[in-house]
């Protein structure tokens, strides 16, 4: 076999465990006191994951991360809808929602921290800011890409405006709502660790600092990874369910 | 049972045990619960607490009552400031090499940023920049990378420090430092409507520190008859005992809970430090402070 | 309104003197765009024909279909339906789609019973008609197969069982073979002209293929470029009872496929 | 073999869907749900798969009720008052030309740009170089591909603070926190784009006899060019927010000094023109380079399609 | 080797004694994914005429195409082109793309000269030759459009004209004209062979259609359903210096057409 094939029969997730192997060795002979051996870190999550520090704050973030998510999406679904739908809503909107999308929202956060308290209330918004809008603007560019023949049959065979709405453009739009929910998530789970790191230090931002402030290296890199650990596996749930319905989304 | 919300501007360690077993037994005494939040910094503290998110902040709100005129007092001094100049001898060796250089403290309107005012002040110069980097933990890192020349530890860190490496590390000489660090405050509003709750939290603070002060052990003795941070990590735990025992001789906890005479202190302070602007007889106790729980607290416990 | 049969007309078909069963008066169509599609189209459709439109690509074919269907509004000018002005798409059109317009989430019964499903018709009856009618374009053994899962020919049979489910008088198609290959085209051809000898109805068909609109129709409607109008109409008079070979090799089909292709190619770039 | 095959065989551990049709989305961090080979109505959408919005109406009535309708709520719900910490936009207006006026601004991004400048200058060069030598060979794509979507995921905020440790309160830590939320989807936009190349531009171009350098810089780069554009405008904004973060979570300096020096005195209208201005500042600056863009790489976006 | 003329062939073209400009041999493709698309080809293409070939939907037209084209490895077998084995693309062979594969960022004119572009010819020679083909299909005043402003016709006259301007021997068609509209197709058609008759070019040509393979074709190559071989060869014999619509009429276009589609019917379906 060439090097070449025997690439193509590694799969590419393993080279992370190349990349853990580089890490484990830089920890036990870099001499860099920040970098712990991966060995350690692994036994140290394993051990962090059953305090009650990390229960604790693993519950605090997770109603922070869903009730904004659970914001955004009963916000930004409905507006991505209506843009789609109504073309004034979408001239009116479009702009701002481009703006926000890739706007540095950080630089946001301070300001709701006056508005709205240093508690969960903040963090929740902050979920909110970060995930709307990618929301927004795929729901409305998949109510649009059902908008062709699908509604005119559904016209044409007689369909009133809610049997085209709920038999048509909602189905229609899933495949890209789904990837704006995937891609909500990611940002959703980007929102609620900044959230919490600027503002008040709530969950885990609380962790972080306490294992930063103290130099505690070990527990720090753990808990870095089970964020990511979590957040990986929940965009990859959404990314399951999407992928089910993604069949379609080339041939509407 | 009501809660009461206190906030302070750094992540609970075994550092703030005697303020914890404190509220622990004004807890018992009064029925109600403490619960202890952790903000960004000290000014986020003291916006939560005119805001009403807060019901007590520990830190100061000197300059917030200055310049906003807001109805904050002070009750009870918890820590004095105890922070020394360590430089790496490499780059600095005397005040003069520090004009222009970096100097790092611990945030926006804390005590070491003041005291490097302070210190710019008393030396005749100018630091290049005063850059702020959270935890004397994460200032002694970069001072041993390098990527530090000059900073402002506590008691402990600066004793680590010098110890590792005496010819490298050097502390420049400062005069006797009287300020105040940590102070209790709340709106004029709460400590009126709290008067015995204000007046019983002083109370055990005075007894606490006594305590801490008469045998440094006896935080980490508590920790564990009281169930205190019970999460905290081990490295952490073990560092509580050494960490009093420096402390305590340094003088850092006062067993009178400050008063008139800190607030007269700090005036000078930061006077000096140029953030207040005229002179100590311009300022007034009773606009800072509300004696009136610590008096009646001193008056119960005894004066030591 | 004159009846615009130019005076080269091929062989007079018998269904011109019966009332039309679509009559397009005076349409002209203006985009909010500033572009002027249809220019005063005038036009009888015969009842139990099947007629196609031809014309250059972009000339408003799919325009006008989209005004006969209901979906598109004319700027001027009327659409009558059996003598009664169009306002929307009603239960005596239906339509076939060029690109299938198959919910690719649905089963091909589900598909083939949509139309009867936005009627409101009960589930367990409405799935009896489709299951016959997919029976009828040749997809049994396919019901529970997902467009995704089927051919475009397949496809486009299972497009045109829902047209049928739903029982129009009228059945317009828009380019219905063009995404299939052209042997699945030919094929689909074929079988359309066998199925419309048992279904009997009333047939427009827009297309730019000249053989098959030659082919199928009883009736061919040219168009001109854009701003269209109507240019020519030819009658073919093909006896659509003779096998297929036979009327691809009969000297008329032949003569109009030229005719035709000589008015054509005059638009073409 | 033709390469679109290689190209699905994505990294297992990428949270998008790898193996989506080619130039699906333009990154898991992007709002590019377009599939290929369709068009949004009215809507012309680019090969890379992001909406060409130069196609907009551009018409002014529309644009100026736009601005309207929304300062116009901002206003209203600034003098109700919501809460006194939210001012309404005449007075952060005001502030804001004071600040201009007074040359804070000037001071402040003095210090927030440069590090930013570097950080992108870095990550361009750099980073889109990786990415396109991960298009380009297998081996390089092995073992690249998964630690850069782990680092798009990862919660990198929280390792902001630690490059302190490494480069000090200085400059170089900014620019590394720029670095490290911006080059992950530089990389992978660009390697995408590289991937996603039309098998058919490249069967072309081996069968004119085109050499493998021929094949990368006629065919893949300019095809390229758009996602690795895309890639560079979300580079840019996550840029500014690693600069933004690194402001607040380091030290205040710069326009992160700005906003929470005014937060904490309680200038609320400064402060929100503070935030204001990098808002305008991030937004202009990407669209700056859409057009720039459009002008160097794709000449046919400019004309009507 | 045998050359595999069934015994049913129309009409002996002269070229078959020729020495054959590509000599397929024993070619068998099976892909990664364990999909056999070709099964053991044999094939002759005979210099200066114009090869179809033909065959049910996803026969491996395309990959026989490619390997020709030495865009691919066949798993077993040989090609050779004037006696030399293929062992990848060569300057005596250019290939038309069913999609076009125009550079969407490059003007017509640098589309239409980047085979040479990629030879290495100086840019001011190679745009006066690419001028000179854009002229002879038909594009002038067209140099400085960028493809998404032609239409589908006119960006596949420029793929011709690019696999023109190399002047390479054979002309490889995948599809030419399945991207275009019937009218348009026609008339491209109609164009090709005049072209051709100036050119002077061995072309292979694959094709879904029928008509358009006996209409262009010398040589009609049918291919069966996957795993593919060659079925029939035709020659179709016909003048391609009649006019276009005379070609149509003729017996033998008519017959070899409705013969090819018996053979290709069982495979529908
Ligand atoms: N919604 C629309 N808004 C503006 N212009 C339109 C719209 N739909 C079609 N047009 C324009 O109207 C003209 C006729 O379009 P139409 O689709 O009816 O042509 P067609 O004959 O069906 O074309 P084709 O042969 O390509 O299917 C075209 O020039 C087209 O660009
Ligand atoms: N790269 C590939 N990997 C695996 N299978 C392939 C590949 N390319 C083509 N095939 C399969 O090989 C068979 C022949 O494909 P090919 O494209 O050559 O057919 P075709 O005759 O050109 O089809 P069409 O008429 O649709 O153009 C098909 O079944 C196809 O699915
Ligand atoms: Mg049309
Ligand atoms: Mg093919």
């Amino acid at each position: 076999m060439t090097p070449r094939s025997v690439l193509d029969h590694v799969p590419s997730g393993f080279s992370l465990l190349v990349w853990a192997a580089i890490w484990e060795l830089i920890g036990r002979f870099g001499g860099i006191d920040l970098i712990p051996p991966m060995s350690a870190i692994v036994a140290k999550a394993v051990e962090l994951v059953q305090t009650d520090a990390f229960m604790k704050a693993l519950a605090v973030t997770a109603q922070a991360f869903g009730v904004g998510m659970a914001l955004a999406i009963v916000v930004g679904i409905p507006l991505g809808v209506l843009m789609g739908v109504w073309r004034p809503a979408e001239r009116l909107l479009d702009v701002w929602v481009n703006i926000f999308i890739s706007a540095p929202l950080t630089a946001l956060v301070p300001a709701l921290m006056p508005l709205l308290g240093i508690g969960q209330t903040t963090v929740v918004a902050t979920v909110f800011l970060f995930a709307v809008w990618v929301l927004v603007i795929d729901t409305q560019a998949g109510i649009r890409h059902v908008g062709g023949s699908l509604v005119d049959m559904a016209r044409v065979f007689g369909g009133t405006r809610s049997q085209i709405f709920f038999k048509v453009l909602l189905p229609g739009a899933l495949p890209e709502i789904l990837t704006g929910l995937r891609l909500a998530v990611v940002r959703g789970v980007k929102g609620v660790v900044i959230g919490q790191i600027i503002i008040a230090l709530l969950g885990f931002g609380e962790l972080f600092e306490l294992y930063l402030q103290n130099f505690l290296m070990e527990e720090f890199w753990a808990l870095v990874f089970v964020v990511f650990a979590l957040a990986f596996v929940l965009v990859e749930l959404v990314g399951m369910v999407e992928r089910r319905f993604d069949f379609y989304a080339g041939s509407r | 049972q009501r809660v009461i919300r206190v906030g302070q501007a750094d992540t609970l360690t075994g550092h703030n045990l005697p303020e914890l077993i404190a509220m622990a037994n004004a807890e018992k005494r009064l029925g109600v619960k403490f619960n202890v939040v952790a903000l960004k910094s000290d000014d986020v503290v003291f916006q939560a607490v005119i805001n009403n998110e807060i019901d007590i902040g520990i830190g100061d709100a000197y300059k917030g009552i200055d310049t906003l005129k807001a109805p904050v007092r002070h009750f009870f001094l918890l820590r004095r400031v105890a922070y020394f100049p360590v430089v790496n001898s490499e780059a600095y060796k005397t005040w003069k090499d520090l004009a222009g250089a970096d100097m790092a403290v611990h945030a926006r309107g804390s005590a070491t940023e003041a005291l490097a005012l302070q210190m710019e002040k008393a030396n005749g110069i100018k630091f290049g920049q005063i850059s702020f980097v959270p935890g004397s933990e994460v200032r002694i890192i970069a001072m041993r990378r390098g990527t530090m020349k000059a900073t402002l530890l506590d008691l402990p860190n600066t004793r680590k420090l010098t110890e590792e490496d005496p010819k490298k590390f050097i502390v420049l000489p400062v005069e006797t430092q009287s300020a105040s660090d940590e102070i209790f405050y709340a709106t004029t509003k709460f400590i009126a409507d709290n008067k015995e709750l204000v007046q019983v939290l002083c109370e055990e603070l005075l007894k606490s520190l006594r305590a801490v002060n008469a045998d440094p052990k006896t935080p980490a003795k508590l920790r564990t008859e009281l169930g205190l941070l019970k999460d905290l990590p081990k490295a952490l735990a073990d560092d509580i005992t050494p960490y009093f025992e420096m402390a305590v001789p340094g003088g850092l906890f006062p067993t009178d809970g400050g008063g008139a005479a800190a607030a007269k202190a700090d005036f000078d302070f930061l006077i000096a430090a140029g953030r207040f602007k005229g002179q100590n007889a311009d300022y007034r106790v009773e606009d800072f402070w509300d004696l009136a729980p610590l008096n009646a607290a001193l008056a119960k416990v005894g004066t030591n | 309104m004159a009846f615009p049969v130019p005076a080269s007309t091929l062989g007079a078909s018998p269904a011109a003197d019966a009332p039309p069963i679509v009559r397009v008066a005076g349409v002209t169509m203006r985009y909010a765009n500033g572009v002027t599609a249809l220019d005063g189209i005038d036009l009888d459709v015969p009842r139990g024909k099947l007629t196609t439109l031809l014309g250059p690509s972009g000339c408003g074919k799919t325009t006008l279909l989209k005004i006969i269907a209901g979906l598109l509004r004319p700027t001027t000018g009327t659409v009558a339906v059996n003598g009664t002005p169009v306002i929307g798409p009603g239960p005596e059109r239906a339509l076939v789609f060029q690109d299938f317009a198959l919910l690719p989430w649905a089963t091909v019964l589900r598909n083939v019973a949509f139309g009867l499903e936005l009627r409101g018709v009960a589930k367990s009856e409405r799935e009896a008609i489709a299951a016959k009618y997919i029976r009828e374009v040749g997809l049994s053994g396919f019901e529970n197969q997902y467009p995704n899962q089927l051919s475009g020919g397949m496809r486009q049979r299972a497009g045109l069982a829902r047209a049928l489910a739903v029982d129009a008088e009228i059945l317009m198609m828009d380019e219905p073979f063009s995404a299939v290959d052209e042997q699945m085209r030919r094929k689909l051809q074929e079988d359309l002209l066998a199925l419309l000898a048992v279904e009997k109805k009333t047939v427009i068909v827009v297309t730019h293929s000249i053989e098959e609109a030659v082919y199928l129709s009883d009736r061919v409607v040219l168009l001109s470029r854009r701003p269209s109008r109507v240019s020519a109409i030819r009658d073919p008079g093909i006896a659509h009872d003779m096998p297929p070979d036979q009327i691809r090799r009969d000297r008329r089909y032949l003569d109009t496929v030229d005719e035709i292709w000589d008015m054509l190619k005059q638009y073409l770039q | 073999m033709t390469r679109i095959e290689t190209s699905r065989r994505g990294g297992a551990a990428a949270p998008e869907a790898a193996d989506r049709p080619a130039a699906a989305v333009a990154d898991a961090d992007s709002p590019a749900p377009a599939r290929r080979g369709e068009r949004m109505r009215g809507e012309r959408l680019r090969d890379d798969g992001w909406p060409d919005k130069s196609w907009r109406d551009k018409s002014w009535p529309w644009q100026v009720a736009s601005f309207v309708l929304v300062l116009g709520a901002w206003e209203i719900a600034g003098r109700w008052p919501v809460s006194l910490a939210f001012p309404p936009f005449s007075r952060v207006a005001v502030a804001f030309v004071e600040m201009a006026a007074a040359g804070d601004f000037g001071r402040a991004y003095a210090v927030t740009l440069p590090p930013l400048l570097v950080g992108i200058g870095i990550v361009a060069v750099l980073g889109v170089g990786l990415g396109i030598v991960m298009g380009l060979s297998r081996g390089v794509e092995w073992i690249g591909m998964p630690l850069m979507v782990v680092l798009q995921t990862a919660p990198v905020a929280a390792i902001i603070p630690l490059l302190t440790y490494f480069y000090g309160v200085s400059p170089t830590s900014k620019t590394a926190a720029v670095i490290l939320l911006a080059a992950p989807i530089v990389v992978l936009n660009s390697y995408r784009g590289i991937r996603n190349t039309n098998a058919s531009l490249l069967d072309m171009c081996r069968s004119f006899l085109g050499t493998r350098i021929q094949q990368v810089f006629k065919i893949m780069l300019p095809h390229a060019s758009g996602m690795i554009f895309a890639g560079l405008r979300l580079g840019i904004s996550a840029g500014f927010i690693g600069v933004v973060l690194a402001e607040l979570l380091i030290s205040p300096t710069g326009i992160g000094d700005l906003i929470s020096y005014n937060r904490s005195i309680a200038r609320y209208d400064k402060m929100f023109a503070a935030i204001l201005s990098i808002l305008a500042l991030a937004t202009v600056t990407l669209a700056l380079l859409q057009r720039l863009e459009n002008r160097l790489f794709r000449p046919d976006h400019a004309v009507s399609g």
